[in-house]
């Protein structure tokens, strides 16, 4: 936060699904190690934006640049954007069929062309971190929500990105679970990890957030310190928001 | 009694029908049974025996064809049991299972040779079984290039070439070709079908047009209709020159058919896999190749799996259908020993013959199609 | 999407495009080359492609001739007489095919034991034989065993059985038509059985106990409740069971039916011209899958669009 | 037709004649029916026999001195020309009735006529059926694909009788479909109708009719637009009848080589050099009559008395015994 | 209550889901009028018990008396008391394919065979009884759940039962719902129904229920009036139970 350097820079984008007009206009600017929070009512297009960040959506009009890659239909730009950006599904989206350790190490050794031992030694390391070595060698439906998100915050971690985008970690588990995933996720910022992060946790965006957003209807609506966003909203709209999740 | 009472005299109509079913089974028992044993002449099934199962396969080399069955049947063993490594045994079964067989090698007429060849494929099945359950882990990410490797030389066997006598496919008869057939076009159609499949999910307008247009007119055709192609009409599109095998065109033919059915299957476990395995997998950097390849795949291919093993007894039962394009599969070798000037008219003992052999190959894989069904839930 | 000037190798929308043209390039160039192969090899044989030989007279009699025909009319009379007979066939076999599925079916979850097992049996015999022994099995152990002509059986004296076939008032029907009826339908049935099962099975338990305790008899909850949900679950499967169906009454020609497929093939054998029936057999079949396909799907959305 | 067939003609004159195929092959490939009894039918022990099938290895003992270098293709009636014309068999020998259209539109080249035959209708004796006239309105049993579907219809639209052809894909289908009774008669080439009577259950109560639909004359056939194997297998059917006009047989012929007839001495290859000719050897007659006997022991083996079927030789005799069996002269 | 008259008489019932002993001799009367409240950690053999008094489950020893018929194998008797038994079932059960007013006047039509007309007036009166009029012509699939419950107790109602089993009829409702659906079951008490209710909302328990029953393990173990069953339980399981429930 002191040295100020942008990651990630989205400058007017605009989105169409068809007709429906998703994200019009947006322009952000992330910055190296910041925890930006996005917020707002269900289908305002927050996990549309962040989508694009990753690639995962493309966008019509506007730009977007992580780490100084232009997102376009350059194969290599995609390829090299979705190296350097994790992402987090609310779904988890972990491999059925694959051991937990084979979760994560499948992007290592297939993308990053890790040998297999390195890829391993690396998995172990990110299992220890998100607290569940001993799962190792479990399959995904054998584990608890809490469990299987923390397997996929390793398995984004297990390729090294310089950003993770997580899209409503929290919202498909149980109470409990929520606070197991939220300390990684805590911890990770505390390493200094630039993330940007859609959740209603507001607990979690008040401790760890640097900038708390809100989004409506497309539009960036507000953006400010979680210290002045929840205790003194500027808008109206976001007011109206906050009466109804506080 | 209070099992009659419960199970088939529960209710009036309930009786009523026990007793129209106990008429129907006791008349269309005792007519089978009546001709079975007063008008059937057995003769033309016992003296023809080998020809059913392996045509006119040239009988010195008949080892080979042993040692075919005994690799595939061992296959078969240790897959079936790594398969289901993870549920009991019925032990009482497997006893009664192994009496039978060995009834039948004591006291069928067999000769010395195929009692003993039989006792070492019994032997293996059971050691197969038994390894494979003992030490699925270890065999299981074997099992599938054992397979892979398996065709190759049971090719050999059969074919010859290399170090063996060549036997020209003319001479590959009876159930051994139709099993043949069956396998090869099954395991060829598919890398077809996915691919196929794949095709047909592509966001590739033109590709996915394709695929849709060959899968739906494929489907359309009957298969007789596609036999008589591949055998008579195949070799009209050829260049003069080349000339495929005939026993090949057939395989072509099926493979034809049974590519747009598998591309089928395989596209209901494609559908089975949520949009997030895919967005998860990008999101991981992994290109588009990878990705059907690592993860939508695998588990498209273990929904499809019954889907698929339905398809080959379907296909099974089909290759009886080469028989009215003149290939010598066993309903074909069936018609050829009609013909035998002292067996004419022996028509239904031999049909009744080759049909309890279909019957016994489609029902086990059914059975076995059933089973792998219920794992594949749990 | 942000189009910077990146090299046109390295953009998606580029390769998309290119596959999809390459991949089109070389399906064309594999069906020219066909063609011209075909073209070749029937010059060589001194074929020439053309539909006109359908105005040739057939000079082959039919044996079931629903509309009048005779050896001195074209081919294309002749493939008529085919299709009607193949559609007569379809149509019968996918009336009489749903009746004995949907019987099998329920009574493979009947609650007498013998039924309950008779209806596993047939389903297990006749799902798991090719066929064409089927056929022949019911072509001359069952039909050709009736009672010679001479001898005929008759019914209230408005239906005379033999072995030629059955007589009925207003027509008569051939035991070729019966024997392939009655394979194709026994066949399908037994698939359209387990189809059925496994649609009544995915109606919730509740919605029997549901009926059940409102007094209806077992009977009525299968009809008024069960029944109609399990049919959203059967229609799809059924649809492609009665377009296999259809396919399968191509096997008439190994019970002496005449239908499109055996006349067409006639027609070859007389004629040569085997790209021509091919052709006009695939024209018929993909014809009659689609209309079967349509009024099922038409079928199913009307089923299906009750629920919301 | 014609003219893609001198065109083709030209074409396979300039590259290699099949016969130098086959020798280089070192195998004939012979398209047979396999499922006529007494033509071409799988034996118990696995091998091929009939009057047919002898047809393919005397072929085979003539280029090999191996009468079992054949490798036998089962055809039906449908794909059997396409087989030919498509090179997938080198001879078809497949009870083939000798026809203008096949021999000029079709594609096909005939060899020598190996059987007489002729259509004739076997008929319950209860029917009272004597005539074709008393078949009216009555199922006539045949196979698809035939010449025999073909004449009937003909034959009884010349008469204007009425019928209902029930025409089978499988030559026993039709035979036992009329066992059953379903057909009132069955129709095919007499040969065939006189052995299949001697197995039906009572055969005195069948008879064969006195007309005669048509003359079936058998003879093997071979590619059009190849004289050279073409003649090969020409001379072939000749010798086998010609072994028999001059009494050589597989009992005899190794002595009667070194007969002092100059006739034999040139059939057998011991004397000229008539073999060459057709790219031969000289003693390819030898051979042929010392595996697989002359026409005579081929049809005493496949259809004579000694035989289930029982049947009489009637045409197929030597033009010496008033049959219709001539073969020209030898030099 | 002031009658008297006994409508349920079950004596000494057992019942074994095979080698498991659900019901262990089970004696218990039900008064023509009366409201019974059940109760009872789960697995503890309520459903089970309440589906015997309507022939959904048969039961081996013991007997079991509905206004005089006994229950027995013989499937007139069963019938017969099925028309005289309304249940109502925790996953409402309706049938999905048949509009409300389909649902409601199946039975009346083709069990009491009434005329189509009558049955629909019935309907009609029960739906608006039940406070639900307006969505007559909608398919199951188009309410909420508490409107489906209702629906459900309607098309039970149909039947004109002497008596209503209920098996839960809230544990599947969000919170606002479970209040309509009780507000009609209290209202079918008032017009002096007979009612045999399994459910866990206290409130509903005291205000309406003549009698609470606590089941536990297969045996009725406490049956008190709603005011000492809550307020001074005689068992201790009771009071073990009802710590765990308020
Ligand atoms: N693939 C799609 N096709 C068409 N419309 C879509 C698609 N994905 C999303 N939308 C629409 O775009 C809008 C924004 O969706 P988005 O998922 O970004 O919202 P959100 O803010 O993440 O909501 P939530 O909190 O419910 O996840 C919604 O109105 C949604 O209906
Ligand atoms: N069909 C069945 N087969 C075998 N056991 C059963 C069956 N139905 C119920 N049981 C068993 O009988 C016992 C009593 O079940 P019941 O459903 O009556 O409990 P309950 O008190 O209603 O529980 P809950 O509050 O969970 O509904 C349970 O242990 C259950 O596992
Ligand atoms: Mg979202
Ligand atoms: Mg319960």
């Amino acid at each position: 936060m002191s040295e100020q350097k942008p990651i990630i820079i989205a400058d007017n984008v605009h989105k169409w699904y068809g007709k429906f007009h998703a994200l019009r206009g947006i322009s952000l600017t992330v910055n190296l190690g910041e925890v930006v929070v996005l917020m707002g009512p269900s289908g305002s297009g927050k996990s549309t934006l962040i989508r694009t960040f990753n690639a995962l959506e493309d966008y019509q009009k506007g730009k977007i640049e992580i780490d100084g890659i232009t997102l376009s239909h350059d194969l290599r730009n995609i390829e090299a954007i979705r190296r350097e950006v994790g992402m987090v599904f609310q779904q988890f989206n972990l491999f059925p069929h694959l051991t937990v350790i084979q979760n994560i190490t499948l992007a290592p050794i297939w993308v990053r062309h890790l040998p297999k031992v390195k890829a391993k030694e690396l998995a172990i390391q990110l299992l220890e971190r998100v607290g569940i070595l001993e799962q190792a060698y479990k399959y995904p439906g054998q584990l608890s929500g809490g469990q299987q998100q923390r397997v996929a915050i390793a398995r984004a971690l297990a390729m090294q990105p310089k950003i993770m985008l997580f899209d409503e970690p929290t919202s498909a588990l149980d109470p409990e679970m929520v606070r197991e995933v939220l300390e990684v996720m805590r911890s990770l910022a505390r390493d200094g990890m630039t993330m940007v992060v859609v959740t209603h946790e507001v607990g979690f965006a008040r401790e760890v957030a640097d900038r708390v957003i809100l989004m409506d209807n497309g539009n960036l609506v507000e953006s400010a310190t979680p210290d002045s966003f929840f205790n003194n909203p500027q808008e109206e709209r976001t007011r109206q928001f906050l009466s109804q999740i506080l | 009694m209070n099992w009659l009472r419960k199970n088939l005299f529960n209710t009036w109509y309930n009786s009523i029908l026990t007793v129209v079913c106990l008429v129907l089974l006791f008349w269309i028992g005792w007519g089978v049974l009546s001709w079975a044993i007063a008008q059937a002449q057995w003769e033309v099934i016992g003296v023809n025996l080998r020809l059913f199962f392996v045509g006119r396969f040239p009988p010195t080399l008949y080892w080979r064809v042993w040692i075919v069955l005994a690799i595939a049947s061992t296959l078969l063993a240790l897959t079936w049991g790594v398969f289901f490594s993870k549920q009991s045994v019925n032990s009482r079964r497997i006893n009664l299972f192994a009496l039978i067989l060995c009834g039948v090698l004591l006291f069928l007429p067999l000769d010395l040779n195929t009692r003993l060849w039989l006792l070492i494929i019994i032997i293996l099945i059971f050691a197969g079984f038994w390894l494979g359950r003992r030490w699925s882990g270890a065999i299981a990410p074997w099992l599938s290039l054992a397979w892979l490797l398996s065709f190759p030389v049971i090719f050999w066997l059969i074919g010859g070439g290399f170090g063996l006598r060549p036997v020209p496919t003319s001479l590959w008869n009876g159930l051994l070709l139709t099993l043949l057939m069956a396998a090869v076009s099954i395991v060829l159609s598919f890398p077809i079908g996915v691919l196929l499949a794949l095709g047909r999910t592509s966001n590739l307008p033109i590709v996915r047009w394709l695929c849709i247009l060959y899968i739906e007119i494929i489907r359309g055709l009957p298969l007789i209709g596609i036999l008589f192609f591949a055998q008579v009409m195949f070799p009209l599109f050829l260049p003069g020159e080349i000339r495929l095998d005939r026993v090949l065109r057939a395989i072509a033919g099926l493979v034809f058919f049974s590519a747009a059915y598998m591309a089928e299957n395989v596209r209901g476990g494609l559908q089975a896999i949520p949009r997030g395995q895919v967005e998860a997998a990008k999101a991981l950097g992994l290109n588009a190749s990878l990705v059907v390849l690592l993860i939508v795949l695998p588990q498209a291919l273990r929904v499809a799996i019954p889907a698929i093993v339905g398809q080959f007894i379907g296909l099974f039962k089909d290759t009886s259908l080469l028989s009215l394009v003149g290939l010598v599969e066993l309903t074909g070798i069936a018609r050829s020993i009609l013909a035998q000037p002292q067996f004419l008219g022996r028509y239904a003992e031999v049909y009744l013959f080759i049909g309890l052999i279909y019957w016994l190959f489609c029902y086990a894989m059914s059975l076995a199609a059933r089973r792998l069904e219920k794992q594949l839930v749990n | 999407m942000h189009n910077l000037k990146s090299p046109l190798w390295r953009d998606r929308r580029y390769w998309q495009i290119l596959v999809q043209l390459i991949i089109a390039f070389l399906v064309v160039f594999l069906v020219v080359i066909l063609w011209i192969n075909l073209n070749y090899n029937l010059q060589k044989l001194g074929i020439k492609f053309g539909f006109d030989f359908l105005k040739q007279q057939a000079s082959f009699d039919i044996s079931e001739t629903p509309i009048a025909y005779n050896p001195s009319d074209t081919y294309s009379r002749a493939l008529w007489v085919g299709l009607i007979n193949s559609l007569r066939v379809a149509i019968a076999g996918i009336i009489l095919t749903t009746i004995i599925g949907i019987f099998a079916g329920i009574a493979r979850l009947s609650d007498n034991w013998l039924v309950r097992n008779i209806a596993g049996v047939y389903v297990e015999i006749f799902r798991n034989t090719p066929l064409l022994l089927q056929l022949l099995f019911w072509y001359f152990a069952v039909f050709l065993s009736l009672p010679k002509i001479e001898n005929q059986i008759s019914v209230l004296s408005l239906v005379y059985i033999s072995q030629s076939g059955v007589q009925f008032p207003w027509f008569r029907l051939s035991s070729e038509f019966f024997a392939l009826l009655m394979g194709l339908t026994f066949y399908t049935g037994a698939f359209i059985a387990e189809i059925v099962r496994g649609g009544i099975q995915s109606v919730p338990k509740g919605q029997w106990e549901a009926a059940r305790s409102l007094g209806l008899k077992p009977g009525l909850v299968m009809r008024l409740v069960i029944f109609p949900q399990a049919l959203r679950v059967i229609v799809p499967p059924l649809t492609s069971q009665y377009l296999n169906l259809t396919k399968n009454s191509s096997l008439a020609i190994a019970v002496g039916y005449p239908d499109i497929y055996f006349v067409a093939s006639t027609t070859f054998n007389q004629t040569g011209r085997a790209v021509e029936a091919m052709l006009l057999i695939m024209l018929t079949y993909l014809t009659l899958s689609l209309t079967i396909s349509l009024g099922m799907n038409f079928f199913n959305r009307m089923v299906a669009i009750k629920e919301r | 037709g014609e003219v893609a067939n001198t065109g083709n003609k030209s074409a396979s004159q300039a590259t290699q004649s099949r016969l130098d195929t086959i020798k280089s092959r070192g195998q004939l490939i012979c398209g047979v029916s396999g499922e006529l009894p007494g033509f071409s039918f799988v034996g118990t022990d696995g091998k091929y026999s009939g009057l047919d099938v002898d047809v393919c290895r005397a072929i085979a003992a003539a280029l090999f001195d191996n009468p079992d270098a054949v490798e036998y293709r089962n055809l039906n009636a449908k794909e059997r020309f396409t087989a030919v014309q498509t090179s997938e068999v080198d001879v078809l020998s497949r009870n083939t009735t000798y026809t203008l259209s096949r021999d000029t539109s079709v594609g096909l080249e005939f060899a020598p006529i190996v059987f007489y035959d002729g259509q004739g209708v076997m008929v319950r004796k209860s029917s009272g059926s004597k005539t074709l006239a008393d078949l009216k309105d009555k199922a006539i049993c045949t196979q698809t694909g035939t010449t025999n579907e073909q004449n009937l219809a003909d034959q009884m639209r010349k008469r204007g009788i009425p019928y209902k052809p029930l025409v089978f894909e499988d030559v026993n289908t039709a035979y036992a479909t009329y066992a059953q009774g379903r057909c009132d008669a069955v129709t095919s080439d007499k040969s065939q109708l006189i052995s299949r009577r001697t197995i039906l259950p009572k055969p005195e109560d069948n008879v064969i009719l006195d007309e005669n639909l048509s003359s079936e004359p058998f003879a093997p056939a071979v590619a059009d637009g190849d004289s050279k194997w073409a003649n090969t297998v020409k001379w072939v059917v000749y010798s086998l009848i010609k072994a028999e006009e001059l009494g050589i047989n597989s009992q005899n012929v190794a002595k009667l080589a070194n007969s002092n007839d100059p006739e034999i001495r040139r059939f057998l290859g011991t004397e000229g050099n008539l073999g060459q000719g057709m790219g031969l050897p000289n003693d390819f007659a030898v051979r042929i009559i010392k595996h697989v006997g002359n026409y005579g022991e081929i049809y005493d083996r496949n259809l004579g008395a000694k035989t289930k079927l029982n049947f009489p030789r009637g045409q197929n005799q030597l033009w010496t015994k008033g049959g219709l069996l001539f073969s020209p002269p030898f030099r």
